[in-house]
């Protein structure tokens, strides 16, 4: 039932898209027809050019965030509650959030070279401040009467912040998490621009760059289809960590 | 139609690798003038790449790409833009170029086995398959890496690629910085960059692509009796040095009528877009040459 | 030898741009294994003195140190009810109770002193339940049983049987003059409640607007019967000492 | 005090960029010596180049900013507190947001054209997520007890929003506008890589055509720093917001 | 006529799995103008009758209905005072007590009723201070604060002195009863505190699991005397209707 409501704005945008193409209102060009598009898919799929990219970006984008959650996640609880980490690292680190990753690119490439270190610090750049700043907020915010119940306790610092704040923190660090995922996916073109010779991002600019609007359209659509799966299972996973949660939000029809 | 009717004209403005009459046309404002008399504006929107440039034809936001390259007209066109190409915007094989850092390679031999980055499917990989061909390479013998220009320029003088794929002014620029050519165009391509036109804007106003044609002649001629206005010009647009363009400036032929020979190098960027599977069905050259000018 | 002593510990906030003086001066002795309550009205400074000796608040002024029977400084182990019951959300009842529960405590005993805990305090059967499923007084029934669990050699308690009936009330006060016998534990107990305070405490401390004003010894064995002549006569002894209001005693 | 410990790190890095330079350790061409990037910035500032495209930039980013946030705040607040919204609204927003805009231009161009329309677009497509997501966070996780306080005075469904869920939810949102602010200004390139003649992305993607690296660490920096100027701005109006926080972290040094 | 008329109320939770049953069949009338209290052992169920009647939980089974004095559905305008303070954070105290007060109200007319209000509760050096810069008590006093000023017909309060210490408990009820006598509200006030019940309500409901067990009326006139013979009857009658367990009345 859930399923079925999810699909209905989907399935709206599907047939103004057939019903345009049909009637010829969309520029073929700029936006193939979907069987065209279905076509292409077919195509990549068959000749084995679909798979094998989306397992490419699909690592990528996996290593980047994981490797983006390792530093973000420590660095936002340091910065939430240590006023002295917070002072030292809020400049430069706001200075970096601004900066466009399309801009770093020959910084990049002179540090990282053209390998794969670059393309995931293409994926790291986008991914590690949703999570860091998400991080700060949750744990910042944390309930203090909580706090004070393990300091009297005589808990140790870590075991507060693994006993206490962290799970109090979950939904922010969650709603990081989820936005951090989608913007390494985001980052896939950025990252893939920097010599890469295969992998989703790669494949819609190759097929851009030879105006193959309708491969650039199943890129589009993988990614897509791909982003929402993994973040369905973040889901299901975020409601096995926290229980006591009923539901995605709480609050749902107050 | 009439021209009455039209009341904006964009034409793409592209000031890479150095293209001075563009440049000097738009300084000057040379469509404006010509136009001005119809009531018609001129926009000029800087879409650089030429992928960027036929999609907003298709998309009806532009009606001349001023500056676009051969394989990007014939890609266009392939796969359902319908354009014509009206003119030769340049002729300029010596501006692309394959550079090397290290000192031990000097030639397209010495790429054996050697990683060499550029911008795929433009003219400089067709002449890099050129003049791998012609010291009888395969493209095969080398790892090629897709990215774009200022890219392969980082990667190159940061020591990760052997060699470079750089057109125009990167490459007086890496010069200085201790790269070497080992291999242009001359003698591989034309480097052939044309001037197209949305197929239907050139049938219902011919008469406004010919005035468009005359302000191209125009800003040629500009350029030939002012040069030093014209390098200042072009230096203050780019932020190039005088020396650089003044040295750059003699690569380019910017004589805009389509040769037999610009034909034959259509044809053969054809071939080169075909063969490496860059491009699927297969266009007749002819179809997209418009001889109003002639 | 006490195993708390506190002197003339002072406490301001800023408030409104200017100080609020919520502790102006309390010194006090607090001996080894013994039962104090505190009294007081509403925001005479009860809370914020247990705060300081729990360590959540630092003193203006002041100071306090608890100490060993041979006088040393002492790392006694502390445990704190507070005054709301600061349950974690996340956890349910049982998981809440064990807490604080010494990891190093076998398996057996920590069942053990955990389904005594869950008994004593009549919540077996929500021990799966969440905080946001009890009702307000079974929650503070859960903080109590989660300091409780922890072991502590003083305990600190601020208003713990506030939220609760009579005669829930009434049990707890008696299981926890056992706990207090058996184990010889230190309690300080806050309440507003002058009847809790004289069945509770061996010596009632009357606090007013930040001052220690009475400090009454209660020589009454445990457990006590409430309905007795001495303990009608020490409770009024404290009522008298906290307000000479003749309003309130008709 | 507080803002000489929050140039420490970016001193260190200056100094190791100046020394690293006058020892020739970087290369000139990638990375240009300090005093390089200086004459340029000075004589963008001359020439009246600089100011012009940070007014540009400026107006897009805030445009585009102000635009996301009329239209993601509300839905936020929407699929945070109404079921029926969340499962229409969930999929395909979720879908949408793993897509790289990059990814989108043929599209782009198709829908908005070259003009001031499409490049605001990439800037409202980076800016939308955080600022959606961290909202519906804030107000599906806010406290139900306080929203019962105000059903049981009666209490219209604005006044319940306005008066409680919005203020409660404040830090959650706040992480959100900073987030999408920066996200905004990231978008610059890719923004200005669509038919742009001004702007400080345009100046750095021409810049780097020019190869005039310095000219593109001009461009950097002034991103950078305007974005952590107007951060600092948000961090004050947020303090003023909300007094009753009286720091940035409420657990610092907890 | 009754302005509140319950009939069978039940409510059952889903709990790990099963339910609970936290009211198994209430059924009562409560009279324009009366001052009804309710007492009961933690857990009982008396939350949970508060949260269905102002219409924040609905019942399992059964049904309820406000009534005007003629007899017809009424929108009598109800205020709750919770178990919890549940103020706002981002409010001062002021604020937070003028949170419900009537729009329409002239500006003299609200200013009057928040500055009486602080007056009563005692709060006026608090009323710039936040949430988090009062006490226990003076929170409750807040929340309790907050529904006097919005001025309700019917006023559901959940121990709202709970947290209180004897003096003011005792200075807040007597408001409280003038309040009652001089405006004419209807009262519903849940203690766990037999006294208290007592010495405020016209009628006290004794719940036990989930069920009403007895209904005894108070006939003294306010204000009452606590040690007056006819007091100390009555509370002795709810305390044996409570529970007939010998040890409790020691
Ligand atoms: N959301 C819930 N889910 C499951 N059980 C609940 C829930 N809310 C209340 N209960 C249970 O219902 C019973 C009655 O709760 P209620 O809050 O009404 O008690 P109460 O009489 O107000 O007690 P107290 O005096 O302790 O506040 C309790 O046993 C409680 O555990
Ligand atoms: N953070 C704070 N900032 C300003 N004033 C405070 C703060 N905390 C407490 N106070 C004030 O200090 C006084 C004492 O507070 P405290 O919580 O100790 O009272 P209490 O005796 O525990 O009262 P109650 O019985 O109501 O809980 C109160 O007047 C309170 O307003
Ligand atoms: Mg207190
Ligand atoms: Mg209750």
């Amino acid at each position: 039932m859930r399923i079925i409501k999810s699909l209905i704005i989907p399935l709206i945008f599907f047939t103004f898209w057939c019903i345009g193409s049909a009637l010829g209102s969309f520029n073929e060009f700029l936006l193939p027809s979907p069987l065209k598009v279905y076509a292409a898919g077919l195509e990549l799929l068959q000749n084995g050019v679909l798979l094998p990219n989306i397992y490419t970006s699909l690592c990528r984008v996996l290593i980047g965030f994981f490797i983006t959650v390792a530093f973000a996640f420590p660095l936002g609880i340091l910065v939430g509650l240590n006023r002295r980490a917070q002072e030292l690292l809020i400049a430069p680190l706001d200075f970096l959030r601004h900066i466009p990753p399309l801009a770093l690119t020959p910084l990049l490439i002179l540090w990282c070279g053209i390998g794969e270190a670059s393309k995931l610090s293409v994926i790291i750049l986008a991914t590690f401040f949703p999570i860091f700043l998400n991080t700060v907020n949750g744990v910042s915010h944390c309930d203090s009467k909580l706090i004070e119940v393990g300091k009297v306790m005589g808990f140790s610092h870590t075991a507060i912040i693994g006993r206490i704040i962290l799970p109090a923190s979950m939904p922010s660090i969650m709603t990081g998490l989820r936005l951090g995922l989608g913007f390494s996916w985001r980052a896939l073109i950025g990252a893939e621009l920097l010599a890469a010779a295969s992998g989703l991002g790669y494949m819609i600019i190759d097929a851009e760059q030879f105006s193959r609007t309708d491969i650039v359209i199943v890129g589009i659509l993988s990614i897509g289809i791909l982003g929402y799966a993994m973040d369905l299972a973040f889901l299901w996973i975020s409601k096995r960590i926290m229980p006591w949660q009923k539901e995605f939000t709480t609050n749902a029809n107050y | 139609a009439l021209s009455e009717d039209v009341k904006e004209i964009g034409i793409t403005y592209v000031k890479f690798p150095l293209n001075v009459p563009a440049i000097i046309a738009y300084k000057k404002n040379m469509f404006e003038n010509e136009f001005k008399q119809d009531g018609i504006t001129i926009t000029h929107p800087e879409l650089t790449s030429g992928p960027k440039q036929t999609q907003a034809m298709a998309a009806g936001s532009v009606q001349f790409a001023s500056v676009l390259g051969a394989s990007s007209a014939i890609i266009a066109k392939s796969n359902g833009v319908d354009l014509k190409i009206i003119a030769v915007f340049a002729r300029a094989p010596k501006a692309f170029n394959i550079m090397a850092l290290d000192k031990s390679i000097n030639s397209v031999k010495d790429l054996k086995n050697k990683i060499v980055a550029g911008p795929k499917g433009t003219v400089l990989h067709q002449m890099l398959y050129a003049a791998l061909l012609k010291e009888g390479l395969t493209p095969s013998d080398i790892k090629f890496v897709n990215m774009s220009i200022p890219q392969a320029r980082a990667a190159l003088m940061s020591g990760n690629v052997s060699a470079a794929l750089v057109a125009g002014p990167s490459v007086p620029v890496m010069e200085t910085g201790g790269c070497h050519v080992i291999a242009n165009g001359e003698g591989l391509i034309q480097g052939l960059i044309v001037v197209a036109v949305d197929n239907n804007f050139l049938k219902e106003h011919p008469d406004l692509v010919k005035r468009y044609l005359d302000v191209n002649e125009k800003s040629a001629k500009f350029m030939k009796d002012n040069p030093e206005e014209t390098f200042e010009i072009v230096a203050k647009e780019t932020n190039l040095t005088i020396e650089n363009v003044k040295k750059m400036f003699p690569w380019y032929d910017y004589s805009s009528a389509i040769t037999g020979k610009d034909i034959k190098d259509l044809e053969v960027t054809q071939e080169f877009l075909l063969d490496n599977g860059m491009m699927k069905n297969k266009i007749n050259i002819k179809d997209i040459i418009s001889n109003i000018n002639q | 030898m006490p195993i708390i002593k506190i002197d003339n510990l002072c406490k301001s906030y800023r408030l409104n741009g200017g100080y609020f003086h919520a502790l102006q001066g309390i010194s006090a002795r607090i001996e080894h294994g013994s039962f104090v309550t505190i009294v007081g009205k509403s925001g005479c400074g009860k809370t914020t003195l247990l705060k300081i000796l729990c360590g959540l608040k630092t003193p203006s002024e002041g100071s306090f140190s608890f100490l060993k029977e041979d006088g040393s400084p002492s790392a006694a182990k502390i445990g704190v009810v507070f005054q709301e019951a600061r349950l974690m959300p996340w956890m349910t009842v049982e998981k809440n109770m064990a807490f604080g529960m010494d990891k190093k405590l076998s398996k057996d005993e920590a069942h053990e002193t955990l389904e005594s805990s869950l008994q004593m305090l009549n919540l077996q059967k929500f021990r799966k339940a969440y905080p946001s499923q009890i009702s307000g007084g079974m929650a503070q029934r859960v903080a109590l049983g989660r300091t409780l669990c922890a072991n502590p050699d003083v305990i600190l308690m601020d208003e713990p049987f506030g939220a609760l009936d009579a005669f829930t009330r009434r049990n707890l006060q008696k299981e926890l003059t056992e706990i207090f016998l058996d184990q010889a534990k230190t309690i300080i107990f806050v309440t507003h409640d002058v009847d809790e305070a004289t069945y509770l405490g061996q010596r009632v401390l009357v606090m007013e607007e930040g001052t220690i004003t009475a400090d009454l010894p209660v020589d009454l064995p445990y457990p006590r019967a409430t309905l007795s002549e001495t303990f009608f006569r020490i409770r009024e002894e404290i009522l008298s000492a906290i307000l000479l209001d003749d309003e309130f005693k008709k």
